[in-house]
């Protein structure tokens, strides 16, 4: 097993990577995949964290961001729905308008 | 030493990013997956000289992580939804294999049952549903690429700056970790022998032991985020008036018998 | 969109407790199947090896040319048929005939199987009879030139049916396909009876002034 | 001679070659049964010409040569991709339903353990800790292709079927999943050779006797997560003339059909492991296995006759499939949700507290507690279905008139 240290970069790129489309996308859809990229980063780094310490708290901490992930989703999705219903695109800058 | 390699390595990995995203004027989609390759091999080097001790795993952790990085780039860059999902797929998949390398296999197929079982499915579904003829303004045209990619990668720089001070050893799975080495108050620790047995009983121990509240906990927020998510989507939007002349309710139409 | 008087409503039929469950339905489902499956007959007929019925006595399939008693092609290339063929699948070409008792016969005879619908026109324009449809539906060719049959396939068509089925001519004598001989025999007794009723020459003026303009 | 064999690792390299050329054989006559038995419930008499090139005179072996016609067939036809379909995931759909049908077989416990050598192998091609969670993982995964197939052939019928599809398998992992949470419950094991282990020999049971119920809802979910009549509305040819696969034609075609095929086998095989014994032949725990069948016997013609019952019960479990087959009518759309969300998931949930409450008192292997629990849930269920006066999966009525679909 690679020691955690590269784990943690790993997970600091996924992590970046998945900011950069949080921020730079658009589509609301793919904004949202964006965030679970940075989740996968999270996931990769509590558990080789986990694994530096010799504990199994990490992969605990994953399955508990699994089910944020989960409600995330939901909700999010949700949110997705009801937005394109009112404006027939899935355009996040159109949202835009309460922005100062 | 290993950090400056590392903020330059991320500068061009922006810079690939750059280059793939969807642009109006069309991206540079052949130049960025040069680049991105180099950066990932780059970086995959620089973890194999610095950190780790030779291995048979070596090879596949190197693979999937490369794969991994190389799809979540896609993820964000691709013009079409759709691919976007799909290789979401692909970084789903590539951690769980990451996760199994690291021995948590019960995490790695949770996370692709969840993952790629029902969330994934969920958001191609609506992708589907909303599914806009052609390419649209909002996939071809990033919103402020630049900026988004500059805050990013700082972060992860911040990140990479402190990566030199984790120990390059890693701490054996033993008993005898001392209780210094992590800050956690719960006795979590697990001898090597009780991980032998099984990573799913040793988590199902962790999680029904000291984490039974988050347990529950996570089990009402479930339980919340499933009311929630049926209450903003369950609104029924009225259609249009189409000026016919509509019946009451429950005159719709003519009855008409069975057969 | 459907405006609403256009919307039909069916009403359901009632439905007992025990068929809300569809457990007995499903039951009874899998026992028909399942009676299917393992008892009844199976209703294929194997095709190369055992041929059904026709249906009908007067099936109409391959063509054949007839030979008169003297074993000549009783065609007197008249063009009538070529004429009346809404499929354009008759070609003659006809020559002076060597026999004392017709003007013409036809050099050459082709009829493309392939073209042809089966219709039963050129039977009905020819004068005497020479051309008939036969019974015959398994006509096989391994291409398309082979489909073309000329006037020697025709006659070997006529050699090889005219035991189940003799020339009509000069009096309708009797399909003898592979069908039901009883009803056959009833058909026939009309058709005979029609015959005896019609008066005679009574129409056969049209066809004559496209016969040169078909043949090619 | 056979000592390289002696390491698991290459056992279970040979073993799954071997398995994946018997089961695209079994796939392949599965076909052809499934053609002989949906012509003789028609009266008809099914494929019975081909047989061996002529060489027995006129006697054709009942068309048993079929499967090697049909697929030369597929690989000669041509491959058409049509203009405006999305080239790289039109073509990467059939690839993804076939792989993921075929990776899901490699937990299967085939044959218990065999003595080779001095060795003691598992018959069985992996034997991860999560094996039963493998499994449901590969099985979620299934959809995609018929999701992807669906999007990319730029066919609205097409995406029709994998709208359908992607809502179908989000409805029935479930109940799936918690029917499965029980097996797992009553066994506290997630490897799948522990649960067949659990229920052979003197003081087993099979989990059918303990969990019917369970067993009933794992064989519904699998209908749909199979695509399988009653539940093959995303290929329905009534309504959607091909659904998915509508546009696809030789063998990516073929792929599809076949990724059907094994995942019936492997679905098969997976609801034998959980709740016949798999590999046992004494029936339900009860009396002496058959002499050198047991757990014990590790020999190479125990090992067969292990691996010949559990084809015998897949083959009924594929009957079985094909029999529903040709007897039940397609479900409309809203009568499968509701089905699902109404009927299974209540009833599954229901089994799951109550095994959980048979595991705190200690009763889990008492077949009087659960099956008398079983039949007051279901009846329970029913009873509610019986006073509504709606039937589970009927017509709905007094649909509010002025409602619109997501997106309009």
């Amino acid at each position: 097993m690679p020691d955690p240290g590269s784990y943690i970069l790993l997970g600091a790129v996924l992590f970046a990577i998945g900011m950069v489309g949080f921020l730079a996308r658009r589509n609301l859809i793919v904004m949202f995949l964006s965030t679970e990229i940075m989740f996968q980063g999270v996931v990769l780094n509590v558990v080789a964290f986990s694994r530096l310490h010799g504990r199994l708290t990490g992969d605990a901490y994953g399955l508990f961001l699994l089910v944020i992930a989960a409600v995330e989703a939901g909700l999010a999705l949700g949110l997705v729905v009801l937005l394109y219903r009112r404006k027939h695109t899935l355009d996040a800058e159109s949202w835009s308008a309460m922005s100062g | 030493m290993i950090p400056y390699i590392l903020y330059v390595l991320f500068a061009l990995g922006g810079a690939a990013i750059y280059l793939a995203m969807p642009k109006p004027s069309g991206s540079q989609r052949r130049a960025a997956l040069v680049l991105g390759v180099g950066v990932i091999a780059g970086l995959l080097a620089l973890m194999s000289m610095h950190f780790v001790a030779p291995n048979s795993n070596n090879f596949f952790f190197y693979m999937f992580a490369g794969l991994a990085i190389l799809a979540a780039g896609r993820v964000v860059t691709h013009p079409v939804p759709t691919y976007s999902a799909v290789y979401f797929a692909l970084v789903i998949l590539c951690v769980a294999v990451l996760l199994v390398i690291q021995r948590a296999e019960f995490l790695a197929v949770a996370l692709i049952i969840i993952y790629a079982g029902a969330i994934l499915v969920t958001y191609a579904f609506v992708i589907m549903l909303a599914q806009q003829s052609g390419a649209v303004s909002t996939d071809t045209r990033a919103r402020e690429p630049l900026m988004a990619i500059l805050v990013s990668f700082v972060i992860a720089g911040a990140i990479a700056g402190k990566i030199e001070q984790i120990d390059a050893v890693p701490v054996k799975m033993t008993a005898q970790v001392p209780q210094a080495v992590t800050d956690v108050p719960i006795e979590t620790t697990l001898p090597a022998t009780e991980m032998e047995s099984g990573h799913t009983k040793a988590i199902g121990e962790i999680m029904f032991g000291p984490y039974l509240v988050v347990v529950e906990l996570s089990g009402i927020l479930l339980l919340i985020a499933m009311v929630g998510a049926i209450a903003i989507s369950r609104k029924q939007v009225p259609i249009e008036d189409t000026g016919e002349p509509k019946l009451p309710v429950g005159q719709i139409g003519r009855e008409v018998p069975p057969f | 969109m459907i405006s609403d008087a256009d919307i039909i409503l069916i009403k359901e039929p009632k439905l007992s407790a025990a068929d809300k469950l569809y457990l007995t339905q499903i039951a009874e489902g899998v026992k028909v199947t399942l009676n299917h499956l393992f008892f009844k007959p199976k209703v294929t007929v194997q095709y190369p090896e055992e041929k059904r019925k026709l249906r009908v006595d007067n099936y109409r399939g391959v063509h054949r040319l007839n030979r008169d008693p003297d074993d000549r092609v009783a065609c007197v290339a008249c063009f009538m048929c070529e004429t009346a063929c809404p499929a354009h699948c008759i070609h003659i070409v006809a020559a002076e005939s060597p026999w004392e008792d017709r003007e013409k016969y036809p050099q050459q005879f082709d009829i493309d199987e392939l073209r042809c619908i089966y219709c039963g026109m050129c039977e009905e324009a020819c004068p005497v009879d020479a051309i008939e449809l036969t019974t015959e539906y398994d006509i096989v060719g391994q291409s398309r030139d082979e489909m073309i049959f000329d006037k020697e396939k025709l006659l070997n068509v006529y050699d090889q049916t005219k035991d189940i089925k003799p020339r009509k001519n000069p009096k309708i004598s009797g399909y003898q396909g592979t069908g039901d001989r009883e009803k056959y025999d009833q058909l026939r007794e009309r058709l005979e009876k029609m015959v005896g009723e019609r008066e005679p020459g009574e129409s056969k003026s049209t066809g004559t002034e496209a016969t040169e303009g078909n043949a090619q | 001679m056979l000592s390289w064999l002696e390491n698991q690792v290459v056992f279970s390299a040979v073993l799954s070659l071997v398995l994946i050329t018997g089961m695209m054989t079994c796939v392949a006559y599965c076909i052809y049964f499934e053609r002989k038995i949906s012509a003789w419930i028609q009266d008809r008499q099914g494929p019975n010409r081909v047989g061996f090139l002529g060489l027995f005179g006129n006697f054709h072996f009942w068309g048993l040569g079929q499967p090697i016609a049909d697929g030369a067939k597929f690989f000669l036809k041509e491959d058409i991709i049509p203009a405006r379909v999305d080239k790289p995931l039109f073509i990467l759909a059939p690839a993804i339903s076939m792989i993921v049908a075929l990776i899901g077989f490699v937990v299967i416990p085939w044959g218990g353990s065999y003595m080779l050598g001095e060795t003691l192998m598992n018959v069985q091609v992996a034997n991860p800790d999560v094996g039963l969670l493998y499994i449901l993982g590969v099985g979620s995964m299934g959809v995609y292709g018929v999701v992807l197939g669906g999007w990319a052939s730029n066919n609205k019928y097409s995406m029709y079927g994998a709208v359908r599809a992607t809502a179908q398998m989000l409805s029935y992992e479930i109940p799936m999943g918690v029917a499965i949470l029980v097996v797992v419950l009553a066994s506290g094991q997630l490897r799948l050779e522990e649960i067949v282990l659990g229920q052979v020999g003197g003081n087993g049971l099979w989990n059918i006797v303990l969990h019917p119920v369970s067993f009933l809802i794992l064989l519904i979910t699998l209908f749909a997560e199979t695509n399988r009549a009653p539940f093959d509305l995303a290929e329905a040819e009534q309504e959607l003339v091909g659904g998915f696969h509508t546009e696809y034609s030789s063998m990516k075609f073929a792929m599809f059909f076949l990724g059907e095929y094994v995942h019936m086998i492997t679905g098969s095989a997976f609801i034998c492991v959980l709740f016949l014994g798999g590999w046992e032949l004494s029936f339900f725990g009860i009396g002496p296995a058959f002499p050198g069948t047991g757990i014990e016997d590790v020999g190479l013609i125990s090992v067969i006759i292990k691996i010949g019952v559990l084809a015998v019960k897949v083959a009924f479990f594929i009957f079985l499939f094909m029999l529903v087959r040709w007897t039940l009518p397609r479900f409309r759309f809203d009568q499968l949700m509701r089905l699902a969300w109404k009927g299974l998931i209540p009833v599954s949930l229901g089994i799951l507290l109550l095994t959980v409450f048979g595991l705190y008192m200690g009763w889990q292997r008492s077949v009087l507690f659960n099956l008398g629990g079983e039949i007051a849930i279901v009846a329970a269920t029913l009873g509610v279905v019986v006073l509504a006066n709606k039937p589970v999966t009927g017509r709905q009525d007094n649909m509010p008139a002025v409602t619109q679909p997501l997106g309009g």
